[in-house]
């Protein structure tokens, strides 16, 4: 069961991005790409052949290749929809954040091998707002952790999490909502970041990636949306933490995507992206919030 | 047998350096010569290292008719753990050295600096097995000073021989609160021999925290006592930065860890007082290090992080120790020592390409570098092998000693006392794995990507065979570790047991978890490195012969490297985050009149510590003392009056105050 | 016979005012051999169980070198170097006198606390000879010219040399001939390098020795 | 019978070096005095409790670890001197060689007396027999460094004396010692005169005090040592300040006899510690590397008389110190007369990469340093760590506490002057053709650094016993 949810997560994240852009688009009062636009695209861009900068070495193209392992890897430990992960240890959330910061660190050296002053900008920005949502993604998992007294994710999010809302449902909430900007700040979403904009300057994800075309460009799109679904997933779980199994909790995963897609595309229709300067305070603040969480559950 | 192999290696090592002095007139044969026997030496040191880490504690005693001295050895797996670094780096370093710093073309330095290169490998070696206050004293001054030599190798440049001076007095001042705080010890216990003191069963004061704070933590740079380490590191030749930064500053971790062993049960408040010391040495080493322009002083400000995450491990085991928690013991000191070890591998690898790139391009300015991944693509690899490692991400070693203190900060959370608050190192350490990945992107990312942004380095060619040799061994065991953890568990695991005292069946219960999580991080890696093998091979199918061209400039056609993204502006986001910590100066020489002829702007951020608070106090009292000296005429009257001053004042003081 | 040695001892404090209170250079040496002479005198007056042929020698050497000798040196260094006859005061006469006759009441005040351990018949010495110490120390501190510092010296060395013959009964010879030798080598040796310091600054005012300072 | 021997040869041997006219042969009769002397020594150790003249002289402890120090100090600075002498023909060596010898006969008079009235003259002795040697380079500078050298020192010693009759009029007493034959006043005891002996206890200290050249009586120190040639500032601080120390301690074995140990402590604590404060003050920033030499040997001196107020541990600490002492300063002033000699210049503005110019030198002059201030293995660390131990041991944490920000801040001082003047590139400095490298002045150092070396990675059991005896008997076994 665990292994099929570990494909379904290989294989829907893309309809995960088209739900968002769906969402968008009908707010927004366009008809709007279909939802499968973006298997169509990867699709298309793997048949197409790619064009390389002569400052680049094989740094660039290791990029893609090297954050898209990670993140599927990543997949291998989270329990999605609170059936146990196909692999799981204590403290295995560590090796899932380390993962997900060794997808950025190669996107971000991939980014540098250009030489482009604007692929250094969005770098930059990446790795600044990367290190300040590290704590905070940190804070909420350790929130559970106390709250569910078990130190894996498969165990943090496992069935253990029902009885946790009834205790400590209040630091519970915090976390989830921490996690949440967390999640659109990993995934470069309003209002960190606008994905379909395309003026360079305003950018973080889109500009580290001007460069990348055709197979490399399928890469980066198809592992962005595999860290949108493996953060779907965990806020969905933790925001709906109860006892479910099987078939049930994968139905329950799937339907909490949906509304998390829904959700994501409604916030980037109603709201503006932050001025950059404004972000880290954003972060910030959801480092406190969970933090904030993690004490009452101390004391 | 382990101990006398590793007393032979000590031995060898140190004497090591004779041949470089003895076969002067064939420089090439005679550091060929000296570096075998270092490794050598090295080598015996190791085996003895790894037989005491399966086998039996060893000790040996001798007399030694100094005051209070005598030549008492204990070789525990403790000591076993700290002697693998204090063996391989040197060795690694000496092999480096025969291309780094060859004999034939910097003659008499380079003899003066190989003796003292094995003096200090010796003396760091004879230090971890010491068993009584006296010889560790002796092996702790024979280190600091032949490291004060070795700094000072090249001694006719300017900032060498202040930041030597720093580093000395530095030494000398942790020194003398060693003095104290072992006779405090020796006074309360009746004896300098380790094992007496422990068994003392001493609770410390405040007293001996602070001579235990100021001597050891000088040594191993935690944070208000770095100020010494990133002038020393930097101005050192790259393999002497090396031993230095990976080996010479355990050492006061060593000392930290086997005198705070001493105390059976430590109040709690040392424990956190720890663990907020390594929070802060961690935090603000890392963001010193983003500011920095310099790669090797960038790379000194990092050795400060690591052994604030090394410190915020130690903290967790002495918590565990007052609590009375085994688990947290093993986690704890696991994750601290393991950390040393690594820290000293892939810090070791770090200067070794920082010395590569400063011999083939002349700088260590971050920002006049660039594109030298094409000049240099072995150097390049390993160097970003040690980026990764020193970043914490898997697979390679730094993840997994992080991961161990993760362990323990999660085992902490579990407790429903107040050791739980020590959680909160947790996020600290995510925090500073996230500003390591960012500096080390910086670092990778402008010096060997990109295209060069200055003259420097147009010419740069691969390093020498040997130089790449010494970096491939210290690359192996990053790998090697990363991969496969599990090997290595037991050893922390008896090492913990050794220094808390404990019977190892109590610590077996973490130390099994972890070894079979240590398994499945070894499964994960495999999982990883294949997924990225087989994408790997797929593209470098797809990419031959694709269309290259200019980097896509928005729309601007003519890009210069010039206009690369620069070191600075890289970190500059978040040099902002920790303005407060800094003091910026800024050189600045701004366009003036019609026809401007040229403008430039320069800054660099200063070590806080020595440049805005110690030697401006040290300059005040200096000038206190001028003001004072003036007191003294030179009138013979007035040395005339003194003596009678001296005799009525002692009159007085006996007859009527006395 | 006591009422002799009083006197005498009376009248070396006296000279101790008159060394502190003269402005001619002269004068002070003049006084200073006196002193000695005076000196000189002591042991013939206290000559109680001791040996008379030792008394004898011991007088005789205080006369030739406290009395003859090193005042005869010391004109003989003026004329030589031709120094200027004023005694030219770091601290003024009058307050030296003060000064002087705060040491004396000290150490009449200290020699009183301080009871002598055997039953002696001249409770006088002690007094007069810190006095006379202290008013030796107070020249030498106090006067600016090396001349000056070297009488000083010597008054200093006078009222050792008081304090000594209390002892002088059971004390072996060995320590006044110390007292009597070094005392003339010490000047002695002083009198040499004053001769050089002459010829090195052509002045003996020591203020030009005051060149060696941090 | 050796002992006056011991005294008797050198001065012959100074009456035979004003006889001589050839300024060539002369140094040869320093060098003959030396060695016989420390051969002399060697068999006197031999049958330690020698005794002479009635128990006037006699080898105890205390001289038994001063007097051989001093001995070898001497013969290496004898075969220093022939070089010296041989590089100073232009200067007349008559006095000089003279002198030497008088003050060797002086050095072993004070380290064996057992008579406080002999102890005084040969202490005096010394004085006269040093002070026109400060005077060798007949110059301005040392005239006057000689001039306050006399004045200071013989107002000290003539306090001193005046000390030794307090002394004496203590056991006058009938029935009393009525002698100063030490040995006597200590059986004699509690039974002498207390406020005689107080007395007696701050005239000598001043007195002694001052030829040890402790705070505040230290002020002839940096003048002489700083106008001195190199090799008579070695003598000076190893030797005669050594032997002030010995002289002290044999006024402190009085004093605890006659049951007025306490206030002799404290009043050595005070000053030892002050004297540390004002060598820190005044070793900070020190542009002349003798005068700071001068500053060290002062505050070692209140190193000495520290370790021996703190009494117990801490004083065979400091019978030890003297040793080490002794033979690390030998090591420091004969290196920095190498490298005055060579530069023609003790400014550190003027001197520079002495490690250069002088292979050995400039590198002795740095280890050197590094021993004297304490860095393992050579002696000083034990001694100093010793002392340190008898501070903290007792509970005396604010002498304690103070010992080592003072030789901290010293360190720091020092190492600021000594760094300056050996590394770096000597090319721009002053040079004194002629005046290079060479072994007759080079290895003696070199020597007596080998010794404090030696007696740090090995000290003889008998040698520690011999401490802990002579510091029982000035402060009593702790």
């Amino acid at each position: 069961m665990s292994l099929a949810l570990f494909l379904l997560y290989l294989v829907l994240s893309p309809l995960l991005m088209g739900v968002v852009n769906r969402t968008k688009s009908i707010l927004a009062g366009r008809r709007g790409p279909p939802l499968l636009q973006l298997y169509a695209d990867l699709w298309r861009l793997l048949r197409k052949g790619s064009v390389y900068s002569r400052t680049t070495s094989w740094v660039f193209v290791a990029g893609p290749v090297v954050s898209l392992a990670a993140a599927v890897t990543a997949g291998l430990f989270l329990a999605f929809g609170g059936l146990p992960a196909p692999l799981s240890f204590s403290g295995d959330f560590v090796l899932f954040a380390a993962l997900l910061a060794l997808a950025r660190f190669a996107t971000v050296l991939a980014a540098l091998d250009t030489g482009s002053s604007f692929e250094g900008m969005g770098a930059a920005r990446e790795v600044t707002f990367g290190s300040l949502s590290e704590p905070a993604l940190f804070l909420c998992l350790l929130t559970v952790a106390r709250a569910t007294g078990s130190s894996s994710l498969s165990g943090m999010l496992g069935p253990g999490l029902a009885a946790a809302w009834t205790l400590a449902g209040p630091a519970l909430l915090l976390a989830a909502i921490a996690l949440f900007v967390v999640a659109l700040a990993e995934n470069a979403r309003i209002p960190f970041d606008d994905p379909n904009t395309h003026l360079e300057l305003t950018m973080i994800h889109e500009v580290m990636v001007l460069d990348h075309s055709g197979p490399d460009l399928a890469l980066i799109l198809y592992g962005a949306s595999l860290k949108l679904y493996l953060f779907g997933a965990l806020f969905v779980r933790i925001a709906l933490g109860f006892e479910v199994t099987g078939v049930a909790a994968a139905g329950v995963l799937l339907l909490g995507l949906l509304a998390f897609g829904v959700l994501v595309g409604l916030i980037e229709s109603v709201m503006a992206r932050l001025r950059m300067a404004r972000v880290p305070q954003l972060l910030v603040g959801a480092s406190v919030l969970s933090a904030f969480g993690l004490v009452l559950l101390l004391r | 047998m382990s101990l006398a192999l590793v007393l032979t290696g000590a031995v060898l090592a140190a004497l090591s350096g004779l041949g470089a002095a003895a076969l002067r007139r064939t420089p090439a044969r005679a550091q060929r010569v000296t570096t075998a026997a270092l490794v050598a030496g090295a080598g015996l040191g190791l085996l003895g290292a790894l037989a005491a880490l399966v086998g039996p504690v060893v000790s040996a005693r001798a007399g030694w008719s100094a005051p209070f001295a005598a030549l008492a050895f204990r070789l525990d797996p403790l000591s076993a753990l700290f002697l693998v670094p204090v063996f391989a780096i040197p060795a690694a370093g000496s092999i480096y050295g025969l291309a780094y710093y060859p004999q034939a073309s910097h003659g008499l330095s380079s003899v003066r600096l190989q003796v003292f290169y094995g003096l200090v490998t010796g003396a760091m070696a004879v230090l971890t097995v010491a068993d009584t206050a006296v010889l560790f004293l002796a092996a702790w001054e024979v280190m600091a000073l032949s490291g004060f030599v070795i700094v000072l190798t090249e001694h006719t440049r300017e900032e060498v021989q202040r930041s030597a001076f720093v580093y000395l007095a530095a030494a000398h001042v942790g020194t003398l609160a060693l003095f104290a705080l072992f006779a405090l010890l020796g006074s309360q216990a009746g004896s300098f021999d380790f094992a007496r003191i422990a068994a003392a069963h001493l609770t410390p004061g405040p007293l001996l925290f602070g001579l235990l704070f100021l001597g050891f933590g000088l040594k191993a740079g935690l944070m208000p006592l770095h100020f010494w380490l990133p002038g020393a590191h930097a101005s050192a030749p790259s393999h002497v930065s090396a031993v230095m930064s990976g080996v010479l500053l355990k050492m006061g971790i060593y000392g930290f860890l086997r005198v705070a062993g001493f105390f059976p049960s430590p109040p709690l408040a040392l424990g956190f007082t720890v663990l907020g010391l390594g929070a802060i040495s961690a935090v603000l080493g890392v963001a010193f290090a983003l500011a920095q322009h310099d790669l090797k002083r960038l790379l000194a400000y990092h050795s400060v992080e690591n052994i604030g995450i090394i410190t915020l491990g130690f903290g967790l085991a002495l918590l565990g120790r007052s609590a009375g928690d085994p688990s947290l013991v093993m986690l704890g000191l696991g994750g601290a020592v393991l950390h040393v070890l690594n820290h000293a591998l892939f810090k070791g690898l770090l200067f070794f390409g920082a010395g590569a790139v400063d011999e083939a391009t002349g700088t260590r300015e971050i920002d006049r570098l660039g594109g030298l991944a094409r000049a240099m693509p072995l150097t390049f690899v390993l160097f970003l092998l040690g980026a990764v490692a020193i970043s914490g991400l898997p697979p390679l070693n730094g993840f997994v000693s992080e991961w161990l203190v993760y362990l323990g900060t999660l085992r902490a959370l579990g407790s429903s006392s107040a050791l739980a608050w020590s959680v909160l190192a947790a996020p600290v350490l995510a925090l500073v794995g996230g500003l390591a990945a960012a500096c080390f992107a910086k670092v990778v990312g402008i010096v060997f990507l990109g295209s060069a942004r200055s003259p420097h380095g147009a010419d740069a060619r691969e390093a020498g065979k040997p130089m790449l040799r010494a970096m491939a061994i210290l690359a192996a065991g990053c790998v090697l570790i990363g991969l496969f953890p599990g090997v290595i568990i037991p050893a922390l695991h008896r090492a913990a047991a050794a220094w808390a005292g404990l019977d190892p069946a109590l610590l077996s219960g973490p130390a099994r978890s972890a070894a079979s999580s240590a398994g499945l991080i070894t499964a994960s890696a495999l999982a990883l490195l294949a997924l990225v093998g087989a994408l790997a091979a797929w593209r470098a199918r797809r990419t031959r012969g694709a269309a290259a061209t200019e980097t896509w400039g928005c729309g601007y056609s003519r890009p210069t490297p010039r206009m690369q993204y620069t070191g600075s502006s890289f970190a500059e986001m978040l040099t902002l985050r920790f303005a407060w910590a800094f003091f910026p100066r800024a050189e600045v020489r701004p366009p003036q009149g019609p026809f401007p002829a040229g403008a430039s702007f320069g800054a660099h951020v200063p070590d806080t510590v020595l440049e805005v608070l110690l030697i401006p106090a040290l300059k005040a009292s200096a000038a206190l003392a001028e003001k004072m000296r003036r007191l003294h005429s030179g009138l013979v009257q007035g040395q005339a009056l003194l003596v009678a001053v001296t005799l009525v004042l002692l009159l007085s003081w006996r007859f009527l105050f006395w | 016979m006591p009422a002799w040695s009083e006197i005498v001892l009376i009248l070396v404090v006296v000279i101790d005012f008159v060394l502190l209170a003269s402005s001619r250079l002269r004068a002070v040496i003049r006084g200073a051999a006196m002193q000695g002479a005076l000196l000189s005198l002591l042991p013939l007056f206290m000559a109680g169980r001791a040996e008379l042929g030792h008394v004898l020698l011991l007088s005789l050497g205080a006369l030739l070198v406290k009395g003859i000798a090193i005042p005869w040196l010391l004109l003989w260094a003026i004329r030589e170097a031709a120094i200027r006859r004023e005694v030219e005061p770091l601290v003024g006469f009058v307050p030296s006198l003060v000064l002087g006759a705060l040491g004396v009441g000290l150490a009449f005040a200290l020699s009183s606390a301080m009871p002598l351990p055997a039953p002696e018949r001249h409770g006088f010495l002690v007094p007069t000879s810190l006095s006379t110490v202290f008013t030796g120390l107070l020249l030498v501190v106090s006067r600016r010219k090396a001349v000056s510092q070297v009488i000083g010296f010597l008054v200093l060395e006078n009222g050792v040399f008081v304090f000594g013959l209390l002892l002088s009964d059971f004390m072996p010879a060995m320590v006044e001939a110390g007292v009597l030798l070094d005392l003339f080598a010490a000047v002695f040796v002083m009198g040499i390098v004053m001769f050089d310091i002459n010829r090195e600054f052509s002045s003996l005012d020591t203020e030009k020795l005051s060149a060696l300072k941090d | 019978m050796i002992p006056v021997v011991l005294i008797l040869v050198p001065l012959a041997l100074a009456g035979l070096a004003f006889l001589d006219p050839s300024p060539r042969r002369r140094p040869r009769v320093l060098l003959v005095g030396g060695f016989a002397h420390l051969a002399g020594v060697l068999l006197l150790c031999a049958d330690p409790g020698a005794r002479a003249l009635g128990g006037a002289l006699e080898l105890d402890p205390l001289a038994q670890v001063v007097l051989p120090t001093v001995s070898v100090l001497y013969a290496v600075c004898a075969i220093y001197a022939q070089g010296y002498l041989a590089a100073r023909r232009d200067r007349e060596n008559r006095l000089f060689v003279g002198g030497l010898l008088v003050l060797l006969s002086a050095m072993t008079a004070v380290a064996l007396a057992q008579h406080l009235g002999l102890l005084w003259v040969a202490m005096e002795l010394t004085t006269l027999s040093t002070a026109p040697l400060i005077y060798f380079s007949r110059n301005a500078r040392s005239l006057e460094a000689a001039w306050k050298y006399l004045l200071v020192c013989s107002l000290g010693i003539a306090l001193a004396l005046l000390g030794t009759f307090f002394l004496a009029l203590a056991g006058a007493a009938p029935g009393g010692p009525r002698s100063l034959l030490l040995a006597a006043l200590v059986r004699a005891g509690p039974s002498l005169a207390s406020p005689w002996v107080r007395a007696g206890f701050v005239f000598l200290l001043v007195g002694y005090g001052t030829k040890m050249g402790l705070a505040p009586l230290h002020s002839w120190k940096p003048d002489a040592y700083g106008e001195a040639p190199g090799l008579l500032g070695a003598l000076l601080s190893g030797g005669v300040t050594s032997l002030g120390f010995v002289a002290l301690a044999r006024v402190v074995e009085v004093c605890r006899a006659a049951g007025e140990l306490s206030f002799a402590k404290d009043a050595l604590v005070v000053m030892g510690l002050f004297s540390m404060a004002l060598a820190a003050v005044f070793v900070i920033g020190q542009r002349d590397f003798k005068r700071m030499l001068a500053y060290s040997s002062v505050e070692h001196m209140g190193i000495l008389a520290l370790g021996l107020g703190l009494g117990g541990v801490a004083a065979s600490g400091a019978m030890f110190h003297t040793v080490g002492n002794g033979l690390t300063k030998g090591v420091l002033f004969l290196t920095a007369g190498n490298i005055h000699r060579s530069y023609g210049s003790k400014l550190v503005t003027e001197v520079r990469g002495a490690a250069r110019r002088l292979p050995v030198s400039g590198p002795l002059f740095l280890v050197g340093f590094l021993a004297l201030t304490g860095s393992p293995p050579f002696s000083p660390f034990f001694s100093e760590f010793t002392i340190l131990n008898g501070a903290l041991g007792t509970g005396r944490f604010l002498a304690g506490g103070l010992f080592l920000l003072f030789l901290s801040v010293i360190f720091v001082g020092m190492g600021s002057t000594v760094l300056a003047v050996v590394q770096g590139d000597p090319a721009g400095t002053p040079e004194v053709p002629a005046q290079g490298e060479a072994w007759v002045t080079a290895i003696p150092p070199l020597v007596l650094l080998g010794l404090v070396l030696a007696l740090g990675l090995y000290l003889p059991p008998g040698l520690k016993a011999l401490f802990d005896a002579a510091a029982a008997r000035v402060v009593g076994s702790p």
